[in-house]
């Protein structure tokens, strides 16, 4: 019972979804019958989910208050760190339910301009996360350094794409295309980077594509079909 | 075997401290966003139909421009409009604006306050060039214009009657036109001008879009969309080109004011290209796990 | 130089993270360990007023609407969302072992909707859409004028053969695929010039990203730029 | 029974022919033993890269990717964290698995007790091997870069669904010298990962890899059906655009008629 139930769930909700995805349309108007509990369904289910996805909110917050304050009892390394983390964690959780800085009371949105909420997001959370996105500049730089070497034929491939279509972006490549004599125009460096782009690229990320829709649907047919008999349950 | 001392130098190289990557990456952006250079550049095969296209225009003859564009995506876009909108002005043709964009007219906004009154004070709103404004409705708005200008705009975006305009005398009808530029950031814009404006009038249709969008309107080019600049380096490969044929206007090259770090970006990492092959190549032996601190 | 106190936190918070690039130290962990919590922070405070309070909260107790609006008129009551509030509280049983095997219930219910919501989205718009994409032009592009477009035919050419020879690498079964050798071969250079291309073509918004930063630090903060 | 008329019928269609494909594929496997499979280099490394990390007396690290449990890929993520909990739990290496999303850490404690217990190693299941850190993607890089550099795992798995973090964690990991295999069906986050790891499992290998490394007969078997799906699919491919071109050319009626039956029912 105890790993049956789970099962029975798991196939009784994905199936009711998929078949209401395959029978309401959107755009028409509901008729009652049996396109009403459809309906019902296709309106309400992701809503639970959310719903569900916050409330293990209290389970992820749990543990990160656990994981840091053990730190700090235990004066583990790097313990003064942690309390950064659970002083400005508390701090920004209470500044957010209460809704300080804003209009009185509970009232008004939690992003209200002069929410204490916002300032702390323009202060300290909005430059941390473009600097954060910033660093993928020197990321970017180092793992081509590192992985675009003539090492096989496939990664010899994966470097000239690269370096056509790098070389294309700069004034460099088009000062260079110059140089070809007319009746080699069609391997000008920005042209020849576009084409890469618009002809092989489409053709192996559709592919991609179409391959990722067979892996979901195997996936989705295993589990259920109650095929998948995966040491965690259904998860 | 060769010269060890080469071989010392690319296995050094081979084994460099990505921290120098960065280093020098730091450095040469860093640098090039102080001193903002500005490199020569040239239209590609993509631009050069469309610069030309303008470059042919007769003066008065009027040209239907849409700016199909929001502010997220204004950085790449807006240099494309101002530099076409500065090149159709100084042919003496007259621009004709629309929008498929409810953010359209604040886009339009910022262009007749930096370059239609900046650039050309002399030129005056309604006598020469015509903003007709947005109009919801995509390319029910381009159909409805292919058959009648009239069926979908009564007037200009400021009251003025469409018999009054003269930008619009002998233009009933989008097919009136010698060319339509569409400045586009997604849907509805160039692939909706090309489809049912261009390909069932057979009005010349050219454009602009962002760099992650132009794969996609590659599919169309040479034959249904002439000519398309694709990104900051379509935008400022147009500038340099309208800078090189009218060196006296003098206009300012903001995308190519801002290509210019990205350039030395560009140049510093297919520089570590080549020297990590080098010295992958020159190594002499079997490839070694690369240092790591 | 700057004289705001909020550009002055920001430039030490970019310096801070920038310093990972030369090694882990306390500076990175002290910008790492505030914004572990702030973001935690803030997402858990987002999802609590803009999910749980209004889809849940509201729903159960139409009067919780006038907390935070106090002219709004008070919505219709749900009974039905104890459904997914008694799933979130059988999860936490997850805290109390012997009734730990109830918390499987959320989770199957969660997998379930995902599968649902996942299978049929995925078979339009990545299965078939793509086929009808490749398939719909043709083998032959023609002009408007109706001459055949020589280039536009030989890259169309290119889509529907790379597509099918990048789908033949996909294969599994060593038999199928010792057939299809050369073919899926193929497949693989060609997802490997996709790949290096669009590596390529992305490293100009990233540059862009760490232009706008630098941006900030030399002009806005040290006034340079 | 109006209501019959507005059902997705080609979808329909398009379901029971691939559900069929994996049962057929399933039942051969249960009667005649699974097909041989070609190598997927990644699954193999896999293993090794937990070997690895043993001996060096180095952690492995997890990252079920950054997207909540309502995307597939994390649930086929689940399903790669229990045959890679296996192998942590007969090697008695440590396993690290920080997660940004509440749901995938109860999920992902859940996974990972049952597989320690069916190695027989129930003793050595810590809860707290799976940890939350943030909801945010880039607090949540900030935090994995920093681990990854203090604790230095020997093997990091970034197997899920990625955005633009994912280079951000893929060469932290190479900075410290961790064997990495990635596996994303991301199709826009490919080519970063493979460019800065070990190995990458693309796309639909990514959802095969749970079958390779369970060996488990009904999974191995539904390869089998996804193989003869995808030789459908070239054969509609080829035939498709070869028919379109025909129907162009030639202008046959009945042929024309075949055309738009055909471009009609792709179109969903």
């Amino acid at each position: 019972m105890k790993r049956l139930i789970p099962r029975v769930i798991t196939t009784a909700v994905g199936v009711v979804l998929i078949v209401t995805a395959l029978v309401v349309r959107p755009e028409a108007e509901a008729t009652g019958g049996p396109l009403a509990v459809f309906d019902f369904i296709d309106r309400n289910f992701s809503v639970w989910f959310n719903i569900l996805a916050v409330f293990a909110f209290i389970l992820g917050g749990a543990n990160l208050l656990r994981v840091h304050l053990l730190k700090v009892v235990r004066r583990q390394t790097d313990w003064a760190f942690s309390l950064v983390t659970l002083v400005s964690f508390v701090a920004v959780l209470v500044v957010g339910l209460a809704k300080l800085g804003g209009p009185a009371g509970l009232e008004g949105s939690v992003t209200h301009p002069e929410a204490w909420l916002t300032t702390v997001f323009d202060g300290l959370y909005e430059p941390l996360m473009s600097t954060l996105f910033a660093l993928l500049a020197f990321f970017v730089a180092s793992a081509a350094y590192r992985a675009f070497r003539l090492r096989s034929v496939e990664s010899s491939v994966l470097l000239v794409a690269a370096f056509v279509v790098l070389l294309g972006r700069t004034p460099l490549g088009t000062w260079l295309s110059n140089l070809l004599p007319p009746g080699l125009a069609f391997l000008r460096i920005d042209t020849l980077s576009m084409w890469i782009l618009a002809v092989p690229n489409v053709a192996g990320q559709r592919a991609v594509l179409i391959g990722i829709a067979v892996g979901v649907i195997a996936l989705t047919v295993r589990l259920l079909a109650g095929r998948d008999q995966r040491s965690g349950g259904p998860a | 075997m060769s010269d060890p001392s080469r071989t010392g130098l690319a296995e050094r190289l081979g084994r460099l401290d990505r921290r120098w990557l960065y280093l020098v990456l730091l450095v040469a952006v860093g640098v090039s966003v102080v001193l903002r250079p500005l490199f020569p550049d040239q239209p590609s095969v993509f631009v050069r139909p469309v610069f030309e296209r303008i470059e042919r225009l007769e003066p008065g003859q009027s040209v239907l421009v849409s700016l199909d564009y929001s502010p997220v995506s204004a950085p790449e876009i807006e240099p494309m409009a101002f530099a076409i909108t500065r090149h159709v002005l100084l042919r003496g043709a007259h621009p004709v604006f629309v929008t498929l964009f409810p953010e359209g007219p604040a886009m339009y906004e910022r262009l007749r306050v930096e370059v239609l009154e900046r650039d050309f004070p002399e030129l005056v709103a309604g006598r020469d060039w015509t903003m007709l404004g947005y109009k919801a409705g995509g390319r029910m708005v381009i159909n409805a214009m292919r058959q009648e200008m009239a069926a979908m705009f009564a007037g200009d975006a400021e009251g003025r009657r469409l018999g009054d305009l003269p930008g619009l005398r002998g233009y009933r009808r989008l097919g009136d036109f010698p060319l339509v530029v569409s400045l586009s950031s997604g849907t509805p814009g160039l692939k909706e001008w090309i489809l049912y404006g261009g390909d069932p009038s057979g009005v010349p249709v050219v454009g602009g879009c962002t760099g992650i969008g132009t794969p996609e309107y590659l599919a169309y080019f040479p034959s249904q969309l002439q000519g398309i600049l694709g990104g900051l380096k379509g935008a400022s490969e147009y500038e340099a080109a309208l800078a090189d044929r009218h060196p006296g206007a003098g206009f300012p090259r903001r995308a190519g004011r801002v290509m210019g770090p990205q350039t030395v970006a560009h140049v510093v990492i297919l520089l570590f290209l080549v020297l990590g092959n080098v010295a992958y190549l020159r190594r002499p032996g079997r490839r070694q796990p690369e240092e790591r601190p | 130089m700057s004289t705001s106190f909020e550009v002055w936190i920001a430039a030490a918070l970019t310096l801070m993270v920038f310093s990972f690039l030369w090694r882990d130290n306390p500076f990175y962990k002290f910008a790492e360990h505030l914004f572990v919590g702030v973001s935690a922070g803030y997402w858990m405070v987002l999802g609590f007023w803009s999910t749980l309070w209004p889809n849940a909260v509201v729903k159960l107790v139409p009067e919780a609407a006038r907390v935070t609006e106090p002219a709004a008129a008070l919505p219709d009551r749900d009974p039905l969302v104890i459904i997914p509030l008694a799933l979130g509280l059988l999860m936490l049983l997850r805290l109390w072992p012997r009734a730990a095997w109830l918390a499987r219930w959320p989770t199957a219910f969660a997998v379930g909707t995902t599968l649902g919501y996942n299978l049929v989205r995925t078979v339009r718009s990545d299965f078939l859409a793509q086929i009808h994409a490749t398939v719909a032009p043709g083998l032959v592009i023609r002009t408007p004028a109706g001459a055949i477009d020589w280039i536009a035919t030989g890259n169309q050419g290119v889509i529907v053969a790379g597509t099918a020879c990048c789908l033949a690498y996909f294969t599994y079964t060593r038999t199928a695929r010792r057939a299809r050798g050369g073919v899926a071969r193929a497949g693989l250079l060609l997802l490997m010039v996709a790949f290096g291309a669009s590596f390529a073509y992305a490293v100009m918004s990233r540059v862009s990203l760490l232009i706008s930063r630098l941006q900030f630090l030399l002009g806005d903060w040290l006034g340079l730029a | 029974m109006a209501w019959l008329a507005g059902v997705h019928w080609d979808l329909v269609v398009v379901l029971l022919l691939a559900t069929a494909a994996l049962l057929w594929g399933m039942r051969r496997a249960r009667r005649h033993g699974p097909a041989p499979r070609r190598r997927i280099a990644g699954l193999e490394a896999m293993s090794e890269a937990v070997g690895r990390a043993t001996e060096m007396g180095r952690p492995v690290m997890y990252v079920a990717g950054t997207q909540d449990l309502d995307d597939v890929q994390t649930v086929a993520s689940l399903g790669i964290l229990g045959a890679v909990g296996e192998m942590t739990a007969r090697h008695g290496c440590e396993l690290i698995m920080p997660t940004d999303r509440s749901l995938v850490l109860t999920a992902g404690r859940e996974v990972l007790r049952e597989s320690y217990a069916s190695a027989g190693r129930s003793d050595d299941f810590v809860p707290d091997m799976v940890s939350y850190v943030s909801d945010d993607q880039f607090g949540f890089a900030a935090r994995v870069d920093g681990v990854i550099a203090r604790r230095r795992p020997a093997a990091i798995f970034l197997q899920g669904a990625f955005y633009a973090e994912s280079l951000l964690l893929a060469e932290a990991g190479a900075q410290v010298g961790a064997m990495q295999v990635a596996g994303t069906a991301m199709s826009h986050q490919l080519p970063f990962l493979v460019a800065a790891c070990d190995h990458v499992l693309i796309g639909e290998e990514f959802f095969a890899a749970e079958a390779y490394l369970t060996g488990d007969v009904d999974r191995l078997g539904s390869l089998r059906g996804q193989d003869l799906v995808k030789d459908v699919t070239i054969g509609v491919l080829l035939i498709g655009a070869l028919m379109v071109t025909v129907a162009d050319v030639s202008g046959w009626a009945q042929l024309a008629w075949v055309r738009d039956a055909l471009l009609a029912f792709l179109e969903g």
